[in-house]
């Protein structure tokens, strides 16, 4: 191997560690534990995306029909044709 | 490897020839930033909202009619205590409170702040904060989102809601909730919850909903028959359904973005068939003579195979590594709307570093095995060159 | 087949087909040469030299007949074998040197040893005294596309004795250099010859004719072979 | 379109094994002309081209022989992490077990693997002699390859189209575990004869490869193979997960347990496969083949000790067996 491929694989390795580097001694922790704090407080983590309230707040859960403003973590009610929802068993 | 000719070789071609692989690194670098980037930040997101799961209760119980949640009666927290194998029986207060001229909404959250754990975790997100002056009035906890919008509307000090009843509840903006925790708070309103109450015009005896704990984890889908069969018009959710839903998510603009992704690959594959078949018929001569002086057809395809896994890795790196620092150092400016959406408040979370096996996989091979493959056809022809090329 | 034979010839034909035109380049060549050899291939350009010499180093394919070297066929050997057989007992030296222009002359001489799998030291310590060999130490960190003329064809001279093979083919070897290193190129030749090198010249440079140690000169016209004057082993 | 559909890893996992698809019919297509027009005595061109054509196939065969490779272990992390939307799967052992293509995909993956290094163990065999006296029995071997490629590809598509992410699935503790009185292990054997098999067909698959009795090591390896496969889910797998009921091939390539299901299996797997193919070489078309066997039987070996390193482990720590 010649020289300059050392620099250049050094360059590379470099970039491999310091992002290792941020990856390990960055502050994941105080990030997730006020996140963690807020969702044991409320004992809901409703993640709050910017959408309108007649947008599904979960993609993908309901295809056609019309979307309800509910809140993401509770996907829609089972659909009405389901008999043992109205019937108690 | 240091000390193989063949190594020499390889790294001194490639590096006296690194004009003809800088186009192809170039586009792999767009390439995979993009990608890597999108699947940064949606694993991001997914590994927080993964991580408040294990704060969240187990069971949720719902009063549904005509298909709407409506409020539950206090009286069902002491049907369910009667359940053997239930814990931690809470009552939810919560709700959207809209500005329907601006179609913009509230996160409303009611919170007991005699409970030991909302104390505790209060404690955690802010460090001073005087309990008993937040009580003794009408006050709030914001979020950022809320913070920005109301003072950008003029209320900097508070805000008037209007309840159902008609009435106008003044309630005083105490404290800002920390940046950190805008993934879920951003648009949140955290009131007392008799407050949360009087808002949503409910009386003492109706909460939102009710949530448990069911320690015993084989005991779920026993309890969860238990209560479906309590009331007809009730509503069970499982965290595993919110698990669910969060994986859904995921994977839904992730997926959404990768699928369309695979034209772009497409294309990739099409450049790549191109510019390699062109490179390496200017080489024809060269690759000739390389085996009029002896190289088996083996040979030529090792280098070559080397030269392009050299390319792929390099690419590779860069690519990882200017969206790992795009994403998680500067916080993926632009491209993270594409996840928390602008209809509603707008909001800047911080993402938490995310770098696993799945991932870094998931974008090598969806990156390297068309790469290579595209390669493959152009590689070989070129190493199955005549050595007589060399005479001519 | 003598016994002293390294390469022997037997009715090769090689036609090239375009289109429905088929050429015939070679025509029932027969020619045997022995070990040590020094054999002069004349002819006009056009004539078949160029590939007769392709065939004898198994860079070309013969499209009939029987073209021995020590005793076994190459006319027929799957890529692995000619491609070792190249390696090991064929020293090209081609018309226009055929260098790597970005590489260095040590780096050029280099190249026929690589797929050997032989140790760097191994490689530098041949490399060394093959540029020796070929009067061009002096130049060996050079640039090829720097050298001038009759350096590029010392370089090549270099390669093509690098893995000690036992028969140089050369193809118009002088046909790019003045008389100055024309000359100085037999002379290598003449050196090389000495060491008792098979060697096998395809030009049309008249300064090959008065060649002293050439055994034999065989002239080419049209694809077949014309007599031989022989001049017999020195 | 389905929720697994749209998981990340699965568009990655189908969309690598479409285009190895695609390469293979490449292949394919060559194999098919080369059976039909070789002609190794002939001087013309055509053959001249498919010798040159034949490079084409090794080279696109080699590339797949990899990529399959590495997909494997993705198929097993991707299934992995498709747990979380498949209702009750805890692990891989569910996912797979959603619908009946599942296991039937995981069987011909290891089979693909291992004939894909047997063809390329021939081929570099071939490569080396003057005349390609094996090209006929290797292209043969890669058609059916190719079929057998060919079915994968349409069991990969229909696996993943056919998981119901509404159907609550078995875990492993269902599929695996003992449910009363039923012996889960083949021919009524028991644990304690399980292990005295296991141990002495390892002693038997060494023994045969140092003396050279190519049949013997043959049989005693696919022996053991089988004896292995059930004494790592039912006995070894318990030390690992240090839990006397849980039995389950697949948790141990989890995070918890430090991933080292993949170094299991892989030994065992990756021992199997060269050590067959040695065997077959050297029956077959009598070729030397040590330096596979001696590959085999030291990952064998890592495999028994490995094993045997749970248990000890766990005894030395606790100081009883489970």
């Amino acid at each position: 191997m010649i020289k300059p491929f050392y620099v250049a694989g050094s360059l590379l390795l470099l970039i491999i560690f310091s992002i290792g580097v941020h990856y390990i001694s960055g502050d994941r922790m105080g990030i997730t534990d006020r996140v963690n704090a807020v969702a044991s407080m409320t004992r809901m983590s409703s993640p709050s995306f910017s959408v309108a309230y007649y947008e599904p707040r979960v993609g993908g859960t309901k295809i056609g029909g019309v979307e309800k403003a509910v809140n993401i973590a509770y996907p829609e009610m089972m659909p009405l044709d389901r008999m043992d929802f109205v019937y108690e068993k | 490897m240091r000390n193989s000719p063949f190594f020499h070789f390889l790294t001194l071609e490639f590096f006296k020839e690194r004009k003809k692989h800088m186009g192809v690194i170039a586009i792999s670098l767009v390439i995979l930033f993009l990608l890597s980037s999108v699947l940064f930040i949606s694993s991001s997101i997914r590994y927080s909202l993964e991580q408040t799961l294990d704060q969240e209760p187990d069971f949720v119980v719902q009063r549904i009619q005509g298909g709407e949640r409506v409020s539950v009666p206090t009286e069902w927290m002491d049907r369910l205590l009667e359940i053997h194998g239930i814990s931690s029986v809470t009552a939810r207060v919560y709700g959207r409170y809209f500005f329907k001229s601006k179609e913009k909404s509230f996160l409303i959250v009611g919170v007991d702040f005699m409970d030991e754990q909302s104390h505790k975790a209060l404690r955690t997100i802010m460090d001073e904060v005087d309990l008993r002056e937040f009580l003794k009035g009408d006050n709030m906890l914001v979020g950022g989102g809320v913070s920005h919008y109301l003072k950008s509307h003029f209320y900097p000090k508070g805000y008037t809601f209007l309840t159902p009843k008609g009435a106008f509840k003044k309630v005083h903006l105490f404290k800002v909730l920390p940046r950190e925790s805008n993934l879920i708070a951003n648009d949140m309103i955290i009131v007392p919850i008799e407050l949360a109450q009087e808002i949503f015009g409910m009386n003492e005896e109706e909460v939102s909903d009710i949530t448990f704990n069911v320690p015993n984890d084989d005991e779920w889908a026993n309890v969860e028959d238990k209560i479906s069969s309590f009331h007809y018009d009730l509503r069970v959710i499982t965290k595993n359904d919110i698990k669910k839903a969060y994986e859904n998510l995921y994977n839904y603009k992730g997926g959404i973005f990768l699928i369309l992704f695979l034209i772009t690959i497409v294309t990739f594959v099409l450049i790549l068939y191109q510019r390699y078949s062109m490179v390496y018929s200017s080489e024809r001569r060269h690759i000739g003579l390389l085996r009029a002086l002896g190289w088996s057809i083996n040979d030529v395809l090792k280098l070559k195979f080397f030269e392009t896994m050299m390319v792929v890795i390099v690419a590779y790196i860069l690519g990882v590594g200017l969206a790992y620092l795009y994403v998680f150092v500067l916080g993926a400016p632009l491209l993270r709307e594409i996840f928390l959406g602008g209809a509603n408040l707008h909001n800047v979370i911080t993402l938490v570093p995310v770098l696993n096996f799945g991932i870094l996989s998931s974008i090598f091979l969806i990156y390297a095995v068309p790469f290579v493959s595209a390669v493959l056809i152009p590689v070989w022809k070129i190493a199955v060159t005549d050595p007589k090329e060399a005479m001519l | 087949m003598t016994e002293n034979a390294i390469i022997t010839i037997e009715n090769l034909n090689k036609h090239f087909k375009s289109g429905d035109l088929l050429s015939k380049v070679l025509k029932d060549i027969n020619l045997e040469i022995e070990r040590g050899e020094c054999i002069v291939l004349k002819g006009v350009s056009g004539s078949g030299k160029t590939t007769l010499l392709s065939i004898m180093g198994g860079l070309d394919r013969p499209s009939s007949g029987k073209v021995l070297v020590e005793g076994e066929s190459i006319s027929k050997l799957p890529d692995l074998h000619i491609s070792h057989f190249r390696a090991q007992k064929i020293g090209m030296i081609f018309q226009h040197f055929n260098l790597f222009d970005h590489l260095t002359a040590t780096e050029n001489v280099m190249i026929p040893l690589i797929p050997a799998r032989l140790s760097m030291d191994e490689v530098d310590q041949k490399v060394h005294s093959s540029l020796k060999l070929a009067n061009i130490s002096h130049k060996a960190e050079s640039t090829a596309g720097r050298l001038s003329g009759g350096e590029k064809q010392r370089v090549a001279i270099a390669r093509a004795l690098v893995s000690d093979p036992a028969i140089i083919l050369c193809d118009e070897p002088t046909a790019n250099l003045d008389r100055d290193n024309s000359l100085k190129f037999i002379e290598i030749l003449g050196q090389l010859h000495e060491m008792g090198k098979t060697i096998v010249v395809a030009t049309h440079d008249p300064l090959f004719d008065t060649l002293s140690f050439a055994n034999r000169v065989v002239p080419m016209e049209d694809g077949s072979l014309v007599g031989s004057i022989s001049k017999g082993l020195q | 379109m389905s929720e697994i559909l749209l998981s990340n890893q699965v568009i990655v996992y189908l969309l690598s094994e479409s285009i190895l698809f695609g390469l293979l019919l490449i292949a394919f297509i060559i194999t098919l002309e080369i059976l039909i027009k070789w002609d190794f005595g002939s001087y013309s061109e055509q053959q001249f081209r498919l010798e040159r054509r034949a490079y084409l196939v090794m080279t696109i065969l080699l590339f797949v022989f990899v990529v399959k490779f590495l997909l494997l272990i993705y198929f097993v992390f991707a299934i992995d992490s498709l747990s979380l939307l498949v209702p009750g799967a805890m692990c891989a052992a569910g996912v797979i077990s959603a619908n009946d293509y599942g296991m039937l995909l995981l069987l011909l993956k290891l089979l693909i693997l291992f004939f894909l290094l047997l063809w390329m163990a021939i081929n570099r065999y071939d490569l080396q002699a003057k005349n390609y006296p094996l090209f006929r029995i290797k292209s043969w071997l890669f058609v059916s390859i190719f079929l057998v490629i060919a079915i994968e590809t349409g069991v990969d598509f229909a696996y993943f189209g056919h998981i119901d992410t509404l159907e609550p699935v078995n875990c492993c503790s269902t599929l695996y575990g003992q449910l009363e009185g039923a012996n889960p292990l083949p021919f009524g054997l028991n644990t304690m004869i399980l292990l005295i098999l296991f141990y002495l067909l390892y002693v038997a698959v060494m023994a045969s490869a140092l003396s050279s009795q190519r049949v013997s090591f043959m049989v005693a390896l696919l022996l053991f193979v089988f004896i292995a496969y059930y004494s790592v889910v039912y006995f070894f797998g318990t030390y690992i997960y240090e839990l006397p009921t849980h039995n389950c091939p697949f948790c141990m390539l989890q995070k918890e347990y430090y991933y080292v299901g993949y170094l299991v299996w892989g030994a065992l797997f990756v021992g199997t496969y060269l050590g067959l193919i040695s065997s077959v070489m050297e029956i077959g078309l009598k070729v030397e083949r040590n330096r596979e066997r001696m590959v085999a039987l030291a990952l064998l070996s890592i495999f028994v000790l490995l094993c045997t390193g749970f248990v000890a482990i766990y005894y030395l720590r606790n100081g009883v067996f489970l």
